[in-house]
């Protein structure tokens, strides 16, 4: 036995070599009935987002049991943040989800700064609103591409990328990255928006309510697309309940929760906007919500446009790379485009936060997959793989 | 059943050690109780009732043994309370898992078992979730001797509005400890000696980790292996 | 019988209209910039962030503003900056800086208290080995003042400078904001 | 020419016109894939292929110049016959099936009576070739993929034959020529027009029968990440791409002699028409590829047994007794 007989305390690991394929189908087939066949989804398979690896017990084409295998993307975030400074781990919020950065930055930030008791000026909230809905946006294009593919239609995904393209100008014209930005420092914003920022955003929501209208002849009305989500991968509110999934899944369940409205942070209570939620439960529920909060957030960043006041977009002293968070303990949430994003920082007051944890909503949510996906078709399962909006590297961090 | 007063006498019921009041502006957290290792499952059991989901286990390793918290919060108006779990034997931390009532916890606990080797006996398939499962390695995230702080001297869970006998993080004695919240003055000379300490102690084990057995035994409690934390210090 | 039959029609009325949709994309004007025959606007990538470059000096251009204070080598999370402090006065001797580590947070441009670095925004830099992302910005700062001195006009922006042949490494004044 | 009483010179004939057709499909295999890739390019508001040589058309060239040198990788303890066979298989047999198609008055390979049932028997040849493929490759993929292909093949024969039969009841022979005989010069009168129905039920079973776009299930992408050809590589994989392209071919042939009206055109017959005309029929199927997404497994038959079968048998019974009351 290897030496480190402690981490192995039920003598499930069997020496490696003795067994067929790698530990983990292994470990997957010692359970497996007669007359099924165990199949490997991924890690290289065109279906998965990034690196997932899903272990598939099929009968004929249904799916009997099913586990995701995770890990092939993990960087350890955490562990990162304990080598380094409060100041200098913000690029990581960035990388930990690239499509939905600015979440996450927000819930970083706004978690040493509710530590350290920082306020952050007028404009650098509305700025904050702002480039957070944008985002949200921009990751809700990327999904619905995504899951449209996954279904099997090519074009969607161009056409979905074809306004994230002027999505990612706008960004980068405030946050100096496209993709993983880097953009909140504690008490404000990087940098503030000049006057081409804010026209290419007013030019931007009528055009992106004309394409939404494309969007629902092309795709949401297909039959074909409705055949294939409607009344698949039910996930109701007790379940959701039972494995912590929140966001448009939640939503998808009948539960009006949204951070957002829930625990009122920033300045989201000045915008009127509903929160769209669809009791169907299926992966047509999920769909429609998503599509329906990009409405939604073209109207909060219409209203935040209009209303955004003259100021500075940083507070005066505001803390400089070598800042120490003050010892003590913090959870903050923040709606991410795939639902609630927390991060628990603990800190002892040294030169790195002593603990930081990251709570990725993909790692909750993808937990249900297995129960969801039990008796369905293999075409049904990829489907609702696609419809929890998975974004591998946010689930390994 | 939804204001922090009614959940703090169901705690007493279950058998809470403490329950303390986090300041709720600086922590986010609206209550936290503690619990011991035994009545978590009838803690959880009561808040699952009580219509709470469970977000996130967080576990992080301290001189008095391993915190484990559960953050759980109410998808129908909000209310986040952490239950608290400490581990004090390192050699074999035991907990008593939560995947029968919250199926979601099982993840939370195989990522704390992969990063600190907290068991949690009764989770039906405890494997390495993120690290590889084949060639395990001792777990990444404890803290070395030198840099691991004390729970009681961070005073971090704020006053305690009942407190049983059992329970020893009460807040350490204010002597040692000018204000709560200030970083108190025994750390500074340890985190001013860190830097030089730690290389030395630091090569020898990482260099050394993986081939000699008894190396590994004496510093697989505080093995800090170099591949996860990146080298530290100017 | 007739539902069923309605709601089939109503699905091929459906699929009808999604046809058209791509028809009349077929002949919608394309969207991609080809690379080589059209190049980004400038105007778009004013905050692009590229590799860091040094600002040129206030009275002399290829003097740099920086005073080897340590400031952003200490704040990098990268560690990709190393300043040597030279003979002359505050002046660096060397200024190396490793792109390949680089994270592009901004943290070296904004704790700069002489606010001697800044993003260049150079998009079509392309290297064919790991050594040569590391750049001494020194000869850097001197090769791009010797190819567009802005002379005595201190903040005149240098769009008239812009090279269109080789990658056109944006000489222009530092943008607005720190 | 007849079958019967073949002679030397009908022998140069047929050999030259075997010939002829494997040029055809090679080169309808480089056009069909630098239109579908330049379609798609364009649907999708993008340019498709642009920089090998003058706008990208030499794209296809070098693609298959690569497929052509790339390295033939056998996984192991595969069938090796078959997982070679399979490939050959689904290629070479539709080189017959171009023979009985009468491209002009006069340019018609073979003479045969009954030509539409020697099209209709070869055609499930490349459906044998899908199932040696996924079965031979020891890929469970493939397995998963030839399961659908049979199963989708077989489905989608019966409606299509059924289609067929109702224009060869109106035309009362099934000698093609004689079919495009019986069309007019004008659009108005060729059995698109008397046969709508007819029409639409073979354009769903040419894409189905094809394995094109909606129901490209065998090759789902999505699912499966390449189906029965996960593990073919090089000539194995361009084999089967040209016999998908030349199966649209032949489909797209076949649809333009039957329903609209081969060889006969408004201003002067010649096989220039029937090009034409075919090519309108596959341009239309990439246009459905790039358009919609792709139906799951019990839908595709569903669709087949539960609507196309019915309809088209009423079809046939409807146009047998107009045949019969009106008296062609």
């Amino acid at each position: 036995m290897s030496n480190f007989s402690f981490l192995n305390p039920f003598g499930v690991l069997d020496e490696p070599g003795t067994y067929m394929g790698d530990f983990y189908s292994h470990n997957f087939s010692k359970k497996a009935k007669e007359g099924t066949v165990i199949l490997n989804l991924g890690p290289q398979h065109p279906s998965t987002h990034g690196v997932l690896r899903v272990l598939v017990e099929l009968y004929g084409e249904y799916v009997m049991r099913s586990e995701p295998v995770l890990g092939y993307l993990h960087r350890s975030h955490e562990k990162m943040a304990e080598h380094k400074t409060a100041y200098g781990f913000l690029p990581n919020m960035g990388r930990v989800d690239y499509l939905n950065a600015i979440g996450w930055n927000w819930a970083y930030a706004a978690s040493c700064e509710q530590l350290a008791g920082i306020q952050v000026p007028e404009r650098a909230e509305y700025l904050r609103v702002i480039s957070a809905e944008l985002n949200r946006i921009s990751s809700h294009l990327v999904w619905w591409g995504a899951f449209v593919l996954d279904l099997g239609a090519f074009t969607p995904i161009l056409y979905a990328f074809d306004d994230r393209e002027d999505l990612c100008d706008i960004l980068q014209r405030v946050t100096g990255s496209r993709l993983t930005m880097n953009y909140f420092r504690f008490g404000g914003v990087g940098a503030d928006g000049d006057e081409r920022f804010f026209r290419l955003i007013r030019e931007f929501i009528p055009r992106m309510r004309e394409r939404l209208k494309m969007y629902r002849a092309l795709v949401t009305d297909n039959v074909i697309l409705r055949r294939r989500l409607e009344g698949i991968g039910s996930m109701d509110a007790d379940m959701c309940l039972r494995y912590g999934a929140t966001g448009p899944i939640l939503r998808a369940a009948g539960v009006r929760r949204d951070v957002r409205k829930a625990i009122p942070y920033g300045i989201y209570d000045r915008f009127d906007y509903e929160i769209p939620v669809a009791d169907r439960c299926d992966n047509f529920g999920r769909y429609w919500v998503r599509v329906e909060e990009i409405e939604q957030s073209l109207r909060i960043v219409e209203q935040a446009v209009a209303q955004i006041p003259e100021g500075k977009h940083i507070v005066d002293k505001a803390p400089k790379p070598a800042w120490k968070i003050p010892a003590g303990e913090s959870v903050f949430s923040v709606e991410g485009a795939r639902g609630e994003i927390s991060v628990h920082v603990i800190s002892d007051g040294g030169k790195s936060p002593y603990r930081v944890k990251l709570r990725a909503p993909g790692f909750s949510n993808l937990a249900l997959f297995a129960e969801a996906a039990e008796g369905t078709l293999l075409a049904d399962a990829i489907a609702t793989l696609g419809s929890l909006d998975l974004v591998i590297p946010e689930i390994d961090r | 059943m939804s204001t922090p007063e009614a959940w703090r006498d169901a705690f007493k019921e279950a058998g809470a050690l403490a329950v303390t009041r986090p300041d709720p502006a600086k922590s986010g957290l609206a209550l936290s109780a503690h619990m011991p290792a035994g009545s978590l499952v009838a803690a959880a059991e009561k808040l699952k009732a009580g219509g709470f989901s469970l977000l996130f286990i967080t576990t992080a390793d301290f001189t008095e043994g391993f915190l484990v918290t559960y953050v759980f919060d109410s998808f129908t108006e909000h209310l986040r309370m952490a239950l608290r779990v400490l581990v004090k034997d390192k050699s074999c931390p035991e907990v008593p898992s939560l995947a029968h009532v919250y199926q979601g916890a099982e993840w939370h606990e195989r990522e704390s078992y992969d990063f600190y080797g907290v068991i949690f006996t009764g989770n039906p398939n405890l494997v390495p979730i993120l690290l590889p499962g084949d060639d395990p390695i001792p777990p990444p995230h404890r803290k070395g001797p030198d840099v691991i702080a004390s729970i009681r001297k961070l005073g971090f869970l704020g006053e305690a509005e009942w407190a049983s006998d059992g329970w020893e993080l009460a807040p350490a004695p204010p002597e040692t400890k000018p204000a709560a919240g200030a970083k108190p003055a025994a750390e500074k000379p340890a985190a001013g000696a860190k830097p030089e300490a730690k290389p030395e102690t630091e090569k020898p084990a990482a260099g050394a980790k993986p081939e000699a057995k008894p190396e590994a035994e004496k510093t697989a409690a505080g093995a800090k292996p170099a591949e996860a934390g990146k080298e530290e210090g100017k | 019988m007739i539902t069923a039959i309605w709601d089939q029609l109503k699905g091929l009325y459906s699929l009808i209209v999604g046809m058209i949709v791509t028809g009349r994309y077929f002949f919608a004007p394309q969207k991609t910039v080809h690379y080589p025959r059209k190049v980004v606007d400038p105007e778009d990538l004013a905050a692009y962030r590229g590799p860091l470059e040094l600002t040129r000096g206030k009275d002399d251009e290829s003097r740099t503003r920086c005073i080897s204070c340590q400031m952003c080598a200490k704040g990098c999370p990268g560690n990709c900056i190393k300043v040597v402090k030279g003979t002359e006065g505050k002046l660096p001797s060397t200024w190396v800086y490793d792109f390949s580590l680089c994270c592009l947070c901004g943290a070296c441009v904004e704790v700069c208290p002489a606010s001697a670095i800044d993003f260049s925004h150079r998009l079509y830099l392309v290297v064919t080995s790991r050594e040569e992302l590391v750049m001494d910005l020194l000869a850097d700062l001197k090769e791009r003042v010797a190819a567009n001195p802005l002379k005595p006009a201190p903040d005149v922006p240098a769009a008239a400078g812009q090279k269109a042949a080789d990658a056109p490494s944006a000489g222009a004044a530092k943008n607005g904001e720190v | 020419m007849e079958l019967s009483n073949i002679s030397i010179s009908g022998l140069i004939i047929l050999v030259i016109a075997c010939l002829l057709v494997i040029a055809l499909m090679v080169v309808n295999a480089i056009v069909m894939v630098y239109a579908e890739r330049k379609g798609a390019g364009f649907i999708q508001r993008r340019p498709g292929p642009y920089e090998v040589g003058p706008w990208g058309t030499l794209q296809p060239v070098v693609d298959s110049m690569k497929l052509l040198g790339k390295q033939i990788f056998v996984p192991s303890n595969v069938d090796f016959f078959l997982f070679f066979a399979a490939p050959v298989l689904a290629f070479f047999p539709v080189l017959l099936l171009f023979l009985p198609i009468p491209f002009g008055p006069f340019l018609t390979a073979l003479k045969v009576p009954d030509g539409i049932v020697l099209i209709l028997a070869f055609a499930g040849f490349g459906l044998l070739a899908n199932l040696l493929a996924g079965y031979a490759s020891n890929n469970k993929y493939g397995v998963l993929g030839a399961g659908r292909a049979v199963s989708q093949g077989v489905a989608y024969e019966i409606p299509m034959i059924l289609a067929l039969l109702a224009v060869v009841f109106q035309t009362g022979s099934m000698n093609l020529s004689e079919i495009v005989e019986a069309q007019g010069r004008w659009p108005w009168s060729w059995n698109i027009l008397c046969q709508p129905l007819a029409f639409f039920i073979y354009l769903v079973t040419l894409v189905a029968e094809t394995n094109r776009a909606p129901f490209d299930l065998p090759e789902g992408e999505s699912e499966l990440t390449a189906g029965f050809h996960t593990e073919y590589s090089g000539m194995g994989f361009a084999l089967f791409f040209l016999a998908e392209y030349a199966n649209m071919l032949l489909v797209s042939f076949v649809c333009a002699t039957f329903f609209l009206g081969g060889y006969k055109g408004p201003v002067l017959d010649g096989f220039w028409w029937t090009f034409i005309k075919a090519y309108l029929v596959m341009m239309f199927i990439v246009w459905i590829r790039w358009t919609f997404p792709r139906v799951r497994f019990d839908q595709l038959l569903n669709i087949n047994w539960k609507w196309l079968l019915p309809l088209s048998i009423l079809n046939l019974w409807i146009t047998a007794v107009v045949v019969n009351f009106i008296g062609k």
